[in-house]
Order: structure tokens, then sequence, then C-alpha cells
């Protein structure tokens, strides 16, 4: 089971330091691209847990199309090859100082608090019909109404973008 | 539901009246028409009243009336009258009768102007005829913000400086008024806002200790207590003619008012033993009001220090808490309104024709306008305290009651307080002197007219009323008088 | 943490494991939402955010009620609603470029209340 | 004797109806019907004066008459103002007095004032002061007085200042309001604390003297002296301010400004002696409880007359002569109160004021109303500009020189009696005291010569522009004659018959050394006066060379005028009112507009944290659920 735990750790490492150069980035396009790597490697994560259709999202959806339209808005809004601007060294120290506070003091709570007795219960991949009866169905631990409601959400942003973003 | 409640239901009835008018003609006449109603009503209640009390009905309140308003704190609308709010009653009749009169012409927006100079009224009546202390406070909320608007777009000057200052002023003072009253409610059982029937019962003297200054400070401040008067001076000088008649004659009575019938009456215990706080404070602003008066320059100036100097009397007297001061205080309180109201309705007419309010840039005046020229004279002379005239009356009952009274501290502010008179004709004798009498000062005055009738059917009435109160006061001071025993009475047993 | 050493090597990944690296991951988003200008650092930043909670539910799910789904759901509907999320922003950054020719969050003062002019009113 | 009230109701009614009309009436109706007024109140004056000593004697005794009271105010159980008439010798005395001296000015001024601007308002005016004065003199208390003297104060100020166009006239009249005023309000307090301890305003009570109703006096003292004391003390600075006592007699010869057939009236015969006659209305007390006030009084009087005396040698306008002369009189009968005993002889000095009073009245009414006859031919007030005016004013000439000696006191006019009687007294209290007002009396008689030969005699009149001076219309003259032939007959009036201090029938009697010895000292005046003034010569301004400094400070009334002027202009305007006005804008309207600008400023620098920036704000809120969380977590 080894195997198991080195994937977790690149991954973890990937995150880690994918995340950290995401955000510190001088140049946008490197930024969305690193931030593609954090986003596959969440997907990895997902595939250790056994959520094959999560993982399956999580590249369709966030990798593939939201990342498409960083790279568009991007494309667009940038001269290509130039820097942005550093941010003021205050706020970045003070963003750093509360970030890291935040770290810190979260991290201790989890540290000293998460001790339950947990199971890995190995091998339960869900199967897909599953998902889509809860998906629809109306009983109870059962999703249609949050799922409707996405749908709706989904073509009213569709329409929201439209207006937003067309050419007066 | 009786006919107390009339005094509120008219001044509404002719705001909503006023609704329909189309042209200034029909403002007026409905406007006047309101008015004259009311002072025949006030007239009616007088009689009404006097023939009650021959009958021998000797009951605290008359005409009284319950109607139950908010349940769940006690809220009653509950009216009543005695001597002095009868007397109060008659005093805003007759300047709101007036105060139509003089603000015939006014521009711009003559609607509007009516509009909330009667509702500012119906704040006034309301406060007068109830005995509820959460009505109370409410007619006197609606009683001020009116002033506000009426400074501020009708005013002249720096007008939003001062309708702003006055009103943060006296919003102040209802802060401490609101506190004090629900203090007073928790305080006496928490049962009932009813004057008389938290009368009946003792609020604790600790209590007391700190409910009264509150009470005593939050009214003070409309009744010009120093240091709290200072938005008297920039309010007045800013405010229109009527508005300035209604303020000075009728609103800050009302400071005086509550502070006898809610700080006194509530709260004996506290107010003999922190009377001599406030002793202190209206001397000085019967004295202090008197000098600043005396270098004055501008008309209004002088006649709102004037008022600062003549309230403070009243206060004053209030605080002697015997019989005959605090009938002379409620004397003043009328003869103060009634003559502060003539002064300021004839500066609002001199500065109308001279369109300034500077006495340097006057003079002669007698001569070009001798009918407004008397009547200033004799506004004058009843500020100075001339027999025959209100003020005589009022001041000498207040200083023989104050002489009543043998502490060394009352003594002394007695005899301070006395020597305002001889300041009061200084400053009078001045200005007479400067604006009315001398050479003409400005060619352009030479061609002033004089007086036309609606201002002369205001002046005539207000110097009536003087002349009426100056030479035959007794039936008046009995009628106070009367009043206010039951309230010595409570007095007294505190001691 | 002290689950992570314990059970090193042992091939058990511990839940401890997964909360950290969304901790890291957020808190990385939260440094860049507050530190970066452009508009779209700051999706990028919340985009992270978002992915940091999703990685919460499915670990929680798997890890303590594994019988149950509620996470797994959460995580999707999340991943859906970001998908929207980002895509009006995107929307909107685009038409503020094409307003203010930057995506700069600082430029945006239409509706703010102009500092220079201290309307200090006499009173 | 309830017809006594018309005499109040009249004047007031002429004063309500003339000032109302104003001049929607012709100017001679005006006049016709203010005189055909005051005419009957005289009627009604002597009737009643006639009715009262011949009913009201008692064994001997005049009794008080309370011929109306009403009460007007109530205070409390015990103070109340009454309104009513109260008839005694004195305040009958006055009725004739003031009646007689008014109806003549009524009349002199139709003549007058004619074709005066207000001329209606004038006869308003002299009918308020004739209620004002007449209410004054028949007080039934001690607050009636007060309210009375106050409208005669405002008559007064009316009146003077009557060229109001005329800014000296205007300061002139300010100055006489506020300088009675301030009386006044020594009289207040006094009354308040007589008041307060009498429990009672009424003069029947206290009057009588009664011990029980001073008895809460007793003990009470306050710096020094007993309230009492105090009490009427404060109450004769009110009676010294309208008497022009010195140092409150600033306001009298200013006052002059006025017209002056109201000089005449007001400012000679009736409202400066309502101080003597409060006085001699308090006597009794003053005398029983409280004689070293009253000693105190004959010394201000003393005082005042000799001051007086001395100022009007050197003034060149003749009303100002005889104003100060004026207040040279009126100390006069101050002083024969304030050295007079209680009861038969030694009540002297009461009856010798009194007579005085009545005498003074008419000559005094009779010289200004010659001045003004003089000042309406000549259309001046300087004696430089006089001179030799006996040939055109023969009338006039010759009932001023009646009037002359009559205050000269030279027999058989009337002053003589009464001054006399004066000297008499002062002589008996204390003889210093008497050689001093023998000496006034002399200096008296040299002013008054020197007055007339300036007018009269001396240098010859240089008539101006064509216009020469002719005898006044016979309602000027009338008065004239009419007072000069009561000033001549007068003094036979057997005076102590009718007045005395205690009501008792007293008998005059003329002591022939002091008589001798003040006739003497008149002569002497005069002679001075005729050798320096009858025929134009140098030595009057020799002298006054040789005595500049006193002459200058003399002319200038030994500067009080200025002295007051400096305690108004620098210490009240300069030194109270103005740092008290600029402490109120700025200390206490300071921080009242601190207090806003406090409130203001707060919101102004706590407006940054809204800054509308996104990242603001997300930082603050993660601070904050950061430290709540801590400190839900960890306290």
């Amino acid at each position: 089971m080894m195997i198991k735990e080195i994937i977790f750790y690149i991954l973890a490492l990937v995150i880690t330091v994918f995340s950290i150069m995401a955000v510190n980035s001088r140049r946008l396009i490197r930024s969305a691209t690193y931030l593609l790597f954090v986003l596959l490697a969440t997907a990895g994560l997902y595939l250790l847990l056994d959520y094959h259709y999560l993982f399956a999202v999580q590249v369709a959806v966030y990798a593939g199309g939201i990342m498409v339209l960083f790279i568009f808005a991007i494309l667009l809004t940038q001269k290509p090859g130039k820097n942005i601007r550093p941010e003021p060294l205050l706020q970045r120290v003070m963003a750093i100082l509360l970030s890291s506070a935040g770290l810190i003091f979260c991290g201790i709570i989890i540290y000293q608090s998460v001790n339950r007795v947990y199971h890995y219960v190995e091998k339960v991949e869900i199967p897909v019909k599953e998902i889509g009866s809860t998906l629809m169905g109306t009983g109870k631990y059962e999703y249609i109404l949050p799922f409707e409601a996405i749908s709706i959400m989904l073509l009213a942003c569709i329409v929201g973008a439209i207006m937003i973003a067309r050419k007066r | 539901m009786n006919f107390l409640s009339i005094f509120v239901i008219i001044p509404l009835l002719t705001l909503f009246a006023l609704y329909f008018a189309r042209n200034r003609k029909q403002i007026n006449l409905i406007a006047a028409t309101g008015a004259t109603l009311l002072l025949i009503l006030s007239g009616v209640l007088t009689y009404l009243y006097l023939n009650e009390r021959a009958m021998g009905n000797d009951s605290l309140m008359l005409f009284r009336a319950d109607m139950l308003w908010y349940a769940p704190f006690n809220i009653y609308y509950s009216v009543g009258v005695d001597g002095v709010s009868v007397a109060m009653l008659i005093l805003t009749s007759i300047i709101m009768f007036t105060g139509v009169f003089a603000s015939w012409r006014i521009d711009p927006l003559p609607k509007e102007f009516f509009l909330w100079f009667f509702l500012l009224s119906s704040g006034v009546y309301g406060f007068f005829i109830t005995i509820d202390l959460f009505s109370m406070f409410m007619f006197y909320e609606i009683a001020l913000i009116p002033m506000y608007l009426l400074i501020g777009i009708w005013g002249t000057g720096r007008k939003e400086y001062s309708a702003m200052k006055l009103t943060l002023m006296l919003m102040g003072g209802s802060a401490l008024l609101l506190l004090s009253i629900l203090g007073i409610y928790y305080f006496s059982g928490g049962d009932t806002m009813n004057l008389l029937e938290i009368a009946q019962r003792h609020i604790p003297i600790e209590a007391q200790r700190y409910l009264f200054p509150l009470t005593f400070m939050g009214f003070g401040v409309l009744g010009a207590l120093f240091p709290f008067h200072t938005w008297s001076p920039d309010g007045h000088a800013s405010a229109p003619t009527a508005v300035s008649m209604l303020h000075a004659g009728v609103l800050m009575k009302l400071g005086g008012y509550g502070a006898f019938r809610v700080a006194i009456y509530l709260m004996p215990e506290a107010a003999h033993e922190q009377a001599w706080i406030f002793l202190i404070l209206t001397g000085i602003s019967v004295i202090y009001g008197a000098f600043s008066a005396v270098v004055q320059t501008d008309l209004k100036y002088i006649n709102a220090y004037s008022s600062v100097s003549h309230c403070g009397l009243v206060l004053f007297a209030i605080l002697m808490l015997n019989e005959t001061a605090m009938t002379g205080a409620v004397m003043q309180m009328l003869s103060h309104g009634l003559m502060t109201a003539l002064f300021f309705a004839l500066i609002g007419m001199i500065y109308g024709r001279t369109h300034t309010r500077l006495i340097t840039e006057m003079g002669g005046l007698m001569k070009i306008i001798p009918f407004l020229g008397v009547s200033y004279v004799i506004a004058g002379l009843a500020s100075l305290g001339l027999p025959g005239l209100s003020g005589f009356v009022a001041e000498m009952t207040i200083f023989v009651g104050a002489f009543q009274e043998s502490g060394t501290l009352q003594r002394i502010l007695t005899i301070v307080a006395v020597t305002s008179i001889v300041i009061t004709a200084v400053y009078i004798l001045r200005v007479v002197g400067k604006i009315l009498f001398g050479k003409v000062q400005n060619p352009q005055h030479e061609t002033l007219s004089d007086a036309t009738w609606w201002e002369r059917t205001s002046v005539v009435t207000l110097i009536i009323a003087i002349v009426a109160l100056g030479s035959l006061p007794l039936w008046i001071s009995d009628m106070i008088q009367n009043s206010i025993m039951p309230i010595v009475g409570k007095l007294m047993a505190a001691l | 943490m002290g689950a992570i050493f314990d059970n090193f090597g042992s091939g058990v990944i511990p839940l401890e494991g997964y909360i950290f690296i969304s901790l890291i991951m957020f808190f990385t988003g939260i440094y860049g939402f507050l530190s970066r200008k452009s508009l779209l650092m700051i999706l990028i930043s919340i985009e992270m955010i978002l992915n940091s909670a999703d990685i919460n539910f499915a670990a929680f799910n798997r890890y303590l009620y594994p019988d149950q789904m509620e996470g797994f759901f959460f995580a999707l509907f999340t991943i859906a609603i970001s998908a929207c999320e980002t895509a009006v922003a995107i929307a909107i950054v685009i038409n503020i470029y094409r307003n203010l020719n930057n995506v700069e969050v600082d430029s945006l003062q239409e509706l703010q209340e102009p500092e220079s002019t201290e309307t200090k009113t006499e009173i | 004797m309830e017809y006594t009230l018309y005499i109040l109701i009249l004047p007031l009614l002429s004063f309500i109806v003339l000032g109302l009309m104003d001049t929607k009436w012709k100017p001679r109706v005006a006049g016709t019907i203010g005189t055909a007024v005051l005419t009957i109140v005289t009627a009604l004056s002597y009737y009643t004066a006639w009715e009262y000593f011949s009913t009201a004697n008692l064994n001997g005794t005049y009794q008080k008459i309370i011929a109306f009271n009403t009460v007007w105010v109530q205070f409390n159980e015990y103070l109340h103002i009454d309104m009513g008439i109260l008839l005694d010798p004195i305040s009958v005395m006055m009725l004739v007095v003031i009646s007689t001296v008014s109806l003549m000015v009524h009349i002199y001024s139709l003549a007058y004032m004619k074709g005066e601007r207000g001329f209606e308002r004038y006869y308003a005016f002299l009918s308020l002061f004739s209620f004002a004065m007449l209410g004054l003199v028949v007080s039934t208390n001690i607050f009636q007085m007060y309210i009375f003297g106050e409208m005669v104060g405002l008559s007064s100020y009316l009146l003077i200042g009557f060229y109001y166009t005329k800014p000296e006239a205007v300061a002139a009249s300010k100055k006489a309001f506020i300088v009675t005023r301030f009386a006044d309000l020594g009289f207040l307090i006094g009354i308040l604390i007589l008041s307060y301890y009498t429990k009672t305003f009424d003069f029947g009570i206290l009057t009588s003297c009664d011990a029980n109703v001073f008895a809460s006096f007793s003990g009470v003292t306050f710096m020094g002296a007993s309230a009492l004391s105090w009490a009427m003390a404060l109450i004769f600075i009110g009676g010294a301010g309208k008497s022009a006592m010195f140092p409150l007699h600033i306001w009298l010869p200013d006052a002059m400004e006025g017209p002056t057939p109201v000089s005449a009236l007001i400012h000679a015969a009736t409202m400066v002696v309502a101080g003597v006659f409060l006085v001699a209305r308090l006597f009794p007390i003053y005398i029983t409880f409280t004689p070293e006030v009253l000693h105190g009084i004959a010394y201000v009087g003393a005082f005042t007359s000799l001051f007086a005396a001395v100022i009007a040698i050197v003034q060149t306008d003749i009303k100002r002569v005889l104003a100060f002369s004026t207040i040279s009189q009126i100390g006069f009968m101050m002083v024969a109160l304030g050295v007079s005993g209680y009861g038969g002889q030694a009540g002297t000095g009461y009856m010798a004021s009194m007579f005085h009073l009545f005498t003074h009245a008419m000559f005094k009414a009779l010289l200004f109303l010659g001045a003004g006859s003089i000042i309406h031919a000549v259309h001046s007030n300087e004696m430089t500009q006089m001179g030799s005016l006996k040939k055109f004013l023969p009338v006039t000439r010759w009932t001023f020189l009646i009037a002359c000696l009559a205050i000269a006191g030279i027999p058989p006019f009337s002053g003589f009696f009464s001054k006399d009687e004066i000297l008499a007294a002062t002589m008996h209290f204390s003889p210093g005291l008497g050689v001093m007002m023998t000496f006034t009396a002399g200096v008296t008689a040299f002013y008054m010569f020197r007055l007339y030969y300036r007018i009269f005699h001396g240098k010859a009149y240089q008539t101006t522009n064509g216009h020469t001076p002719h005898e006044s219309p016979v309602a000027m003259t009338l008065p004239l004659v009419f007072l000069a032939v009561v000033t001549i007959f007068a003094g036979f009036i057997p005076f102590g018959k009718f007045v005395s201090s205690d009501g008792a029938f007293y008998h005059i009697h003329i002591d022939p050394t002091i008589a001798t010895i003040s006739v003497v000292v008149a002569l002497a005046g005069i002679g001075l006066a005729t050798w320096l003034y009858r025929r134009e010569n140098d030595v009057p301004s020799v002298v006054a060379r040789k005595f500049s400094k006193i002459y200058r400070a003399a002319y200038h009334r030994f500067y009080i005028d200025e002295l007051y002027l400096f305690i108004t202009k620098k210490i009240i305007f300069k030194r109270i009112s103005t740092p008290v006005a600029w402490f109120d804008r700025h200390i206490i309207d300071g921080t009242m507009n601190g207090l806003a600008s406090v409130t203001q400023w707060t919101s102004l620098k706590t407006k940054g944290f809204q800054s509308g920036k996104v990242q603001h704000y997300a930082y603050v809120i993660l601070l904050g659920t950061l430290i709540i969380a801590a400190i839900v977590i960890f306290i």
C-alpha cells in the first residue's frame, strides 16, 4: 500500500508548491497554468479517495471548462509577456501575516482536536447509477431540489454572462 | 375623546384643508380661519374652566379623558387641564392667531409653510393638554421637528446652520427627557405613565437624585437654561417672523411648563435638594442674558438674549418652590410669550421694510412708520417691566415670591435677579433710542410705508393681550395660583 | 497531525493529511485574495479556496461517513456553482476591461465615496 | 368721597383717547380736550381739599380717609397690591399742587407748543403724567406708589424725549429713565425687605408704627446695620433718584432738553418732589425706628443743596440754572424732613418741608414758565444771547422777578416763610447744618439774581436777522400771572393748620433772629449779584479767571457726568457686557460648536474604515472571524 501513500505525498507536494506559485506569479498566464496543476492534483486526491465520478467532474469542469475561461479572459485582458506591477509591500506582508496566522491557528486546532477514530473503507466505489438515482430522487438523502436549483442557476448564469459581456 | 382634543384636531384639519388650497388667498383664508377657531376655542375653554371652578369642582385636572393607546407600556392618551395649562393654551392661541397674520405674505411656498406651522402648533397644543408622560413627550417632539424645516427653508442669514444647531440641541435635551421619562415610569412602579397617578406614588429619593437633573435639564434646554441657551440667539435670528414668534412665545414655554409639571411635581424631594444648583444657573441666565443683550447690534439677537434673561427668570421662579413665585413664573411665561412675540413680529415687519436688522443702520423710524414705532416702544416697555403692561405684574410676583424664601442663596440671587430690571431698561432704551428716535440714518428709509391691515391685526391683538394681562391681572393670577396650590402642597409635604 | 507521523509508511493515509492539504490551499487562496490587485488573480484565489473546501467535503465523507453521500454531492454542487461563478465573474472582468482598460480591483471606484473632498460642513 | 376716583380716571381716559386718536384730530381739539379734562380734575381736587379739610378734622387731628380701595393683584394671603385712594393732609395738598401746576402748564402749552409736530401726542403724555403723578400721591400702599412712580418715570421719559429727532433729547430721556430706574431698584429691594418682615404693603399699617408689625425685624442685621435701616435707606434711594439727590441728580439738568412747560411741570414742581413725598409718607417709620437713616437723609439733602447751588452759579443755560436751583431747593426739603422730630413743635421740619414743597412748586413752575416765555421770544437757552429783555417782555419780567424774590427768601413772598421754617428747624437740630443751609440760601439768592440780571438787564439785546423779541400771547402770560399771584400770597396760608407731622394743628411762628439773619444773607446775595451783573462789566470774568479751576469744575458740574459716563461706557459696556457677549459667542457657544465638531471629526476619521475596497473588507472580516474564533476556543 505504500504506492498510495507515495502518490498522496507527491500530490500534496504538488498542491502546496503550485498553489503558492499560482498566487505569487507575476504573470497571469503562468498563474493560470499553476492553478491547472493544483486542480489536477486535487482531482488526483479524489481518485485516491475512490471518488471516480468526482474526479471526472473535477477534470472536466475545472481543469477543462473553467481553465479555458480563465485563459480566454487572460488573453483578452493582458498584453502577452508583460509582468503585472508588484503590489505594495505592506499589503503583501499584511496578507502573509493574516494568512499564516490563520494557518497556524487552524493547524493547531486540527492538530489538537482531530483524534477521532476513523476507518478507511477501501474500494467502495460509488456506482454511477446510484449517483444518478440519488441526484434525481426525491426521498431522504436525495438531491432533486439542489439539482434543479443548480440547473436554473446555470441557466441564469449563462444568460447573465452573455448580458454582461456583450458589447453595447 | 372630549372637547380638549379639538385643540389638536383643528390644526390637523386646517392642515388637511390647506392641502386643497390653490392660491395664496385661499391659503391665507384657511390658515386665518383655523387660527381664529383656535382663539375662540381657547376663549370658550377659559369660560368653561372658570365656570366649572366657580361651581366648586376642585379636582386637580378638569375635563379628564383617557384613551388606551399602547397597552404593554400603559400608554394612554389622557387629557386634562388645570389653570396653568389653560393659561398656556390661551397664550398659544393668541400667538398662533397673530403668527398667521404676521406671515400673511410669507414667501416662498406659503402652503408648505402653513402646513408645518400648523403641525407644530398641534404638537404644542397636545403638549399642554395631555397629562400622560409619553404622549407629552411625543407631542413635544412633534413641536420640535417642524422647526427645523421652518427655519431651514424660510429663514434668513445662516439658516441651515441655525436650524441644525437648534434642532440638535433641542434633540439633545429631549434625549435626556426620554431617559428621565423611562426612569420615572420604571421607578414609580412601571404600570402607569399618567402624571396624576405617578404623583400619588413615591419615587425613591435615590432615583430622584439623578432623574430630577435629567428632567430639569432636558426641559431647561428648551427654556434657555444657561449654558444650554446658545441655540436661541442663532435660531431666533435666522427664523422667519412667525416662527420666531411661536418659538420664543410658546415653545420656550414648553420648557418652563414641563420643568414645573414633570420635574418639580413628580420629584419634590430632589427638587428641594438640588434646587440650589439650578438656581445658580438660572440666576446667571437672568443677569447674563441681560448683559449680553446690552452690546448686541442685531435686533433679533438683542431680543433673543433678552429672552434668555426673561426665561431664566421663569425657571428661577419655579425653583423658588413657593406658591407666589411659581404663580409669577407662569405669569412671566404668559407675559414673556406675548411681548416677545410682539417684538419678533415687529422686528420682522421692520426688517421687511428696511432689509436690515442692525441697529446701527437704522434711525428715526418713529417719524416714518409711527404705528410700528409706537408698538415697538410698547413692547419695549412691557419688556422692561412697566406697570400696566404684563411684564411688571409677572416680575413683581416673582420677586415678591422669591423674597419670601429666606435662604441666603435665594436672597442673594433674588437681589441679583432684581438688578436685571435696570439692565433691561438699558438695552431696551438703547435700541428704542437708536432705531426709532434721532435722525433718519438711511435716506432710502424715508419712503417706507406703515403697517398694513394684517400687520395691524397681529400687532394690535398682542398689545391688547399685553395690556389686559398687565392692567387686570387678578383673575388670571387667581386661576393660576389655585392650580399651583396642590403642587406646592406636595412640595411642602416633601420637606 | 500526529496521525500522519504515526501512520507514515503504513500505507494508510490519515484524514489529517487531506485536511492539511486543503488548509494550505485555503490559506494560500486567502493570501492571494488579499494581496493581489488583478481581478483575475483574485478569481484564481477564489477558485483555490473553493477547491480546498471540496477536498474537505470529499475527505470527510469518505473517512467519517463512508455509507453516505452528502459530502460527495456537496463537492459536486460546489464545482457546478464555482463554474457558474467563474463564468459570470469573467464576463464582468471582461466588461470592466472594456470600460476601464485594466482589471485592477482598485480602479473600481465608481461607487466609492471620493476621499479627497472632505465636505466639512460647519455645525 | 368716591368722586376722587375721577381725579385719576379722567386723565387716564384723556390719555387713552388722545393717544389712540393721535393725528386724526386737529391739534386744537386735542389741546382743548386735555385742558378741559385737567380743569375738571383741578376743580375736583380743590373740592376734595375743601371737603377734606373741613370734614376730616377730628379733635384737632386730620384723619386718614381711604376713599377707594381694591385688590389689584394678590401675591399670597397677606401680601397684595391694592389700587386705592388715600386722602390725608399731604396727599390732598399734593393733589392741589399737581392739578394747579398741571392746569397752568396745559394752558400755557396751548400757546407754547402751537404748531409743533406731535401736539396731540404732547397732550396725551401730559395727561398720562397727570394721571401717574396724581395716582402716586394718593397711593394707599407702598407698592402702588412704586407702580405710579414707574409710570411717572415713563411719562417723564416720553416728555423729555418729546423732540425725538434731537439726539440730545433722546440721550437725556434715556438717562433720566435709567437713573431713576436704578434708584427704583433700591426702592424695590427696600420694599421687598420691608414687606417680608412686616407682611404688608399698606401705608395705614406701616405708618401706624405698631411695634408688633415691625417685631420680626428685631435682631435682623446685615453688615452692621439693622435690616429695617437697610430697607428704609434703600427706599430713600428710590426717593433720591426721583428727587435728584446727589449723586443721582445727573439726569435732571439733562432733562431740560424737553419742552419747557414739561420742565416746569415735571422737573420743577411735581415729579421731582415725589422723593420728598415718599420720605414724608413714611416719615413715622423713619422717625420711630430708624432716626439714623433720617439724619443721613438730612446730610445728603444738605450736601446736595449746597453742591447744586454752587454749580448753578456758573451755568449759562438758563434752564440748567433753574434745574440746579430745583435740585438745591429739593435738598432744602430733604434737610427739613431729615432734621424734623415727630409731633407738635418738634415737627417743624416736616411741616416746613411740605410748606416749601408747596411754595416751591408754585414759584419754580413760574420760573420755568417764565423761562419758557423768554425762550419763546429769543429762541435760545443761552444767557449770553440775552440781555436787557425787560422792555420787550414786561409781564414775564415782573412775574420772573417775583419768583426770584420768592426763591431768594425775601418777605413777604411765599419762599420766605417756608424757607425760614426750614432754617429754623435745621438750626434747632444742629447749628452747623443751619449755618450751611443759611449760606446756601444766600447762594440761591445770588445765582437767581445773576440769572435775572443777565436776562433782563446788562448788555443790550443783539437782534439777529431782524427778529425782535415780543411778549408771549395771553395763554402764556395768564398762567404766569396766576402763579405770581399765588407766589405772593401763598406765604400767608396758615400751613401748619393743614399739614403737620402727626396730623394735629400746629401754629407757625416766625423766629425773628433766624428770619433777620436769613433775610440779610439773601439781601447780601442779591446785592452781590446786583453789583456784578446789573450793569455789564468785567468783574465776573475777572473773578472767574481768578478761580478758574473751581469755575471750570463747577461749570462742568464737578465732572459727575463724566464719572457716570465712565461707569456706563467703560465699565458696563466695555468691561462687562462686551466680555460677556464675547464669552457667550466664543466660550459657551464655542463649546457647543466644539462638541459638534468633535462628532464630525470622529466620523470623518472613522469613515476611512469604509474604504470601498473589497480586500480591505475581506481582511477585516477574516481578522474578526479569527479573533472571535480564538476568543471562543481559547477562553
